[in-house]
């Protein structure tokens, strides 16, 4: 037992540290030299997908050198890829897309010039996924799905090319069953987007509507009415990536010199007792959940599974950022209030309440904490 | 002791409840604060006309010689019905402190106007670098013969681009936290030397950060006495949070009760969601923060409206109590909403907005929590 | 609205006070003279019975003077009865017991000559007391019921006199039906007490075997089959006393004085900010309890039900009894390990250990707090 | 980095368990505890054949050249097994002590007899009105030529009443709580003027109040070097805390799968507890209470092995987490036995009284958050 990186994995951490050193755009050029990062990142070899296996072109990293990877990339603050096309359907098509749909839609997820959403929450589906009812038939002539149905929450929607879409195609069997994975672009005849505004008035989220959609057999990822088990290894690899640790390391750290700018008394709002013990409470509790994540790598490093351990992560991770939102919260003081495009006080104030609103979803979304609770509860402690 | 309302204070509940029931629904609340002001000017007039304007104010001075009960009566019913006219900065701030502390002629004047419905007015006493601390006060106001020169920014002032007057605490004298050395003055919105930076708070109201360069006043504009601004600032700040945490017990008897009644017709996995235990006891946490919550307000008013010598460590209990039952009750509230809970279009974010500011306003729960055991 | 005792109040508290004041025996008197205590008390006009109805001889109080009179009480640190015969079982009686049992049971009752316990719980009937088993049968003549069973968590079984027992006589129909409520001696053949040795080596409760008991029929309280409603009413009575507002705030000062006199640093531990603000933190919530009580009385005392927030009192004055145990506890430092007959360090240090443990029990009998929330939801909130 | 045991430590866990399971359950351990010295010594001689109590120390010493990761995995299990037995006071206190400061003598002599199981050792470091502090030490020692005389009061001596040896912290100058000026001496614990008071602890384990009076000692039994002490005690506490952290680790364990077990086969309302959603959510917590405090002891112990600039910040983070999670794991495992958690028929109650002691010992919650933040 011992918890020293190897020398090769320290090389390892070193050229990631060099890498981005070199490449990472400084500055407002972050903004506009995006592109460059990520085509850096691809030439290094598969670094633009650091999750994907060899054989599609990621760079085969051991566990070790992912949390390695993941780490500096978070410490270093470098822009992220939206999930949906990279981590979320990318995965599902290697496993059980055909090789053509693979040729077809891994290139433009890799290189970002396709936006993908995920069509899986309906208004009577949240939690209870299974329950869904957006209803896909078979043409006559075989060849087409006609999709009737609605779906909500739809994240980015509103600027997405293509949607993977969970839909029905029957309702005999449990409701697990008959769940059939579809892929349709956003421009299909008879798929409606409406906005939903959330928390702070912002639109990230959309409702889906789809009337007689048409979509092509060969759209069909899998087998007819497998869809279920497909977006259920998805659901897991979402839960992981929504623990967010690492970021949330740096985003306690950051919080830390929040407090420390702003003055109370002949020192700062970090020497206030209550403030600073809630703030040591939260850390502790960070440091435990970080290794947490270490065992859980190094169970899957040694060949094992990710361990009972590894349910936790998301649970305690969103609840932990939710947290560390709380305290800067507080630390803008009556700059909480100020809204719209204005700034008072401080600068991190304003978006110290945006993260707050906003960071209500992460217990919601991806499996509510007590969907989760339910999980570990049946799935690790074996209770009825 | 007695601790049922009135016949009069029945009546008082019962008419802002009709009045809510008729005027204030959601998509109503969003329509005012969607307008320039942030609320309706005709509310106000009616707010007055129903007598609520003056309902705290001696009857000397043209009110009706209500107490701290009947403020915080019609402030749990604003807090439930997501009230947004100025009644808050008008009546509770610069009210209080007029009405304390007030000259005659001031009184005369502007006490006279604030119950008619005719001025509006607010309170500038937050400064950035202060963080709750009503003594931290760096604008400046120099003596100039019989006049003060008032120099300095404000920030968060409530509906100050509505206000005709406003109240500014700034230092006359000792160092940019001492105790002693503030003033309170009363000035003219509209003055010479004044600017405003207007915004939206995040809960739908309006805000200003003002800044005030060179702006003359003459010393009769003093409420209370030169020096004393700190005395004015308690007391305020005393009242404020009274109102607030009724207001505060009325927004979370709607989000508990609205929870209840949403999980109620939510099925997931084919039950309603109040079928399910750990829900029912969450709800059940909910309500039983609110209860609490609500005894500590309706016992804080009652010592502040007998003078008790308790009520300065109530009320710093108070505020931490209700900090914290608020963050509880909201953030579950939309938790078991699901993601409705998250749209604007429900009643429960809009609530849960409300909470989360008025815990940093007057001092946080850690602020208080602090004095409480000081 | 008004906070304010009356005047007629303020003379009753004052009355109170003088008594406590005559008639408390100071220093090692309380112990040796209790008797004169208690017949004080009685002799002023029932106040050895303050909840009992005038024409039981009890005061005829007013709400808000029971409250005055329980207040004070708990200040001077008056000697308690025990609450089985005076608290839970004569209300039974007065409510549904015949007048010959009244006469009969009522005086021993109320002079302390007659000590009871209570037949409640057994093995499989814990919080769900109505799945109890002790069966009763009628004798062929119909003058005795022949009982059969085993209680257990019987407080003080072993010095009671009697026994106020619950048995099933039916199992017709729901479980609640069929209970039938009997009284009878700790020393009638057949039964037998074992004690029951709880955290921290106390003896306080015992299991109770019930072999071939025999019970005269006119030992039975009410009609057969009706036992559940009365121990139904009485278990409200039981759960309103356990909350122990009153003491949890001399209980707090307490805990104050006891921090207080144990040196950190320059200061002591009242000082030290963690323990402060945890020890504020509980005193707002008791502030605001102690007021919920007051809202309960005046809800009774203007003629109406206690209202929905009687149903915290429990829930939340035990909770706020263990915080200030754990207070204690803390205080005490590594003398929290001392145990037997000895003391070592601060005088309360031996006794902060056994409220500790045996303070666990609260959230427990009585009805355990997750049924109590369980039953707050149905009946307070209307939830399914 | 590799956080599986290696081949001889998975043997060592497996040792102990055999003897775990050979030797004690619950009825065996309330045997031991009744006894005068609260112990077995038939068991101490197998832990010193079995190598345990060699297994921290080095080889030079005698020892079998461990880590603190086989003195991780020893408590774990000692933990789980409630073992009564004073490997903390001899091997882990004064073992700690001797092995890091001792002079080569006193190792030859001392280290080699807690090794081969001759001789049972303590440390006498607690004092009242230190609460906590480890520095705070009113024992004095005064020195004559070639010999020091201590005197004082030393409190909740573990294993005392067995012990033949016995080191005290003792001020050889400075005032009552300086870091500067203590110093650690071994003491022959039947030494002329050492008196004792005996008793239980509530976790059935013993403890002792020992007097100091005019107790004379050579300068050979200084441990480390004159007024040095404070680098010994701060030494030995980090090893104290996670050995404690570690056995509180294991008891937690027992402690969430005990309480699963008992509520799969305890029925009310018709259905197992298990089956109530509120109780499996907070099973569900204790066991994530115990993973998390289970990740920190093991990085805190490596990060000590590795000698890495962090450890002490991980310690005190550790002995808060420790405390906090061990108060939740063990209420609630008594909560949901109901009445049999509270008796000492059954292991919870004793594994509940064992983490409360350990909360108390070496710096509590609030202590070590207190300098985690500092």
């Amino acid at each position: 037992m011992d918890i020293e990186f190897s020398e090769e994995d320290l090389a390892f951490q070193q050229e990631v540290r060099s890498f981005i050193e070199e490449n990472l755009p400084k500055g407002m050029d972050l903004w506009t030299k995006r592109g460059d990062w990520f085509k850096a990142l691809r030439e290094k070899g598969g670094w633009d997908v650091p999750k994907w296996p060899p054989e599609f072109g990621g760079p085969g990293f051991t566990p070790t050198q992912r949390y390695i990877f993941d780490m500096e990339m978070a410490r270093h603050s470098t822009p992220p890829q939206l999930p949906f096309g990279v981590t979320m359907l990318a995965p599902i098509l290697m496993a059980y897309g055909s090789k053509e749909q693979q040729d077809r839609f891994l290139p433009g997820i890799r290189d970002g010039s396709v936006n993908w959403c995920q069509g899986y929450s309906e208004p009577g589906a949240g939690s209870d996924l299974a329950n869904l009812k957006t209803k896909a038939e078979l043409t006559e002539d075989g060849k087409h799905y006609i999709v009737n149905g609605q779906k909500i929450w739809t994240t980015l929607a509103h600027i997405a090319h293509w949607i993977f879409c969970l839909t029905r195609t029957s309702s005999a069997g449990a409701k697990q069953e008959g769940i059939t994975f579809l892929l349709f672009p956003m421009d299909s005849p008879g798929v409606e987007v409406r906005p939903i505004i959330t928390l702070g008035g912002s639109h990230t989220v959309n409702e889906v509507y789809l009337t007689d959609v048409k979509v092509p057999v060969e759209n069909r990822v899998g087998e007819e009415g497998k869809g279920w088990t497909y977006a259920k290894g998805l659901l897991a690899h979402e839960r992981t990536g929504l623990a967010g640790i690492q970021n949330s390391v740096l985003a306690l750290e950051k919080a830390k010199e929040n407090a420390a700018s702003i003055k109370v008394g002949d020192g700062t709002l970090l020497d206030v007792p209550a403030f600073r013990n809630k703030l040591g409470a939260l850390e502790a509790e960070l440091l435990a959940l970080e290794f947490t994540e270490l065992r859980t790598l190094a169970s899957v490093a040694a060949g094992g599974s990710p361990g009972p351990e590894s349910s936790i992560l998301k649970l305690k991770g969103t609840e932990i950022q939710q947290r560390i939102q709380e305290l800067n919260l507080e630390a803008a003081g009556v700059y909480a209030a100020v809204w719209g495009n204005k700034a008072a006080g401080p600068k991190f104030a304003k978006g110290a309440m945006s993260a707050y609103l906003g960071g209500r979803a992460t217990t919601i979304y991806g499996g509510a904490s007590e969907v989760q609770k339910d999980v570990i509860s049946k799935n690790v402690l074996g209770l009825g | 002791m007695d601790l049922s309302y009135t016949e009069e204070q029945q009546m008082l509940r019962d008419s802002v409840q009709k009045f809510i029931e008729d005027n204030y629904d959601i998509s109503e609340r969003n329509k005012l604060t969607a307008t320039d002001e942030g609320f309706s000017r005709d509310n106000w007039k009616q707010f007055a006309e129903l007598g609520w304007l003056a309902m705290p104010f001696a009857e000397e001075d043209g009110g009706l010689g209500g107490s701290p009960v009947d403020t915080m009566i019609l402030m749990e019913e604003f807090g439930k019905g997501l009230v947004v006219e100025p009644f808050f900065p008008t009546v509770v701030l610069a009210g209080s402190a007029l009405s304390q502390f007030g000259s005659a002629d001031q009184k005369a004047e502007v006490l006279a106007g604030i119950i008619d419905g005719s001025i509006i007015a607010t309170f500038a006493y937050a400064e950035e670098g202060a963080h709750h601390n009503l003594d931290h006060v760096a604008t400046t106001a120099t003596k100039d013969g019989d006049f003060y020169t008032l120099s300095g920014t404000k920030s968060v002032v409530l509906n100050a681009a509505s206000a005709d007057r406003m109240l500014v605490s700034a230092r006359t004298s000792g160092d940019v936290s001492d105790e002693a050395g503030i003033t309170v003055f009363l000035v003219d919105a509209g003055a010479d030397g004044i600017s405003r930076d207007d915004y939206p708070t995040v809960d739908g109201l309006r805000a200003s950060e003002v800044t005030l360069k060179d702006v003359k006043v003459p010393a009769s504009a003093i409420v209370g006495k030169e020096g004393s601004g700190h005395d004015v600032l308690e007391a305020v700040s005393n009242r404020a949070i009274l109102a607030l945490a009724a207001e505060s017990v009325g927004a979370m008897e709607k989000l508990y009760t609205d929870t209840i009644a949403y999980t109620k017709q939510r099925v997931q996995f084919d039950h309603p969601l109040s079928e399910f235990q750990v829900l029912k006891h969450r709800m059940t946490e909910m309500f039983m923060e609110h209860s609490l919550a609500k005894s500590l307000t309706m016992k804080a008013t009652m010592l502040e409206t007998q003078g008790s010598d308790e009520t300065q460590r109530t009320i710093h209990a108070l505020k931490y109590l209700i900090g914290k039952s608020s963050r509880f009750v909201g953030q579950n509230a939309v938790q078991l909403h699901g993601g409705m809970g998250m749209t604007e279009e429900l009643r429960i974010a809009h609530y849960f907005k409300r909470l989360a500011i008025i815990d940093s306003q007057f001092g946080n729960t850690d602020h208080h929590l602090t004095r409480f055991v000081a």
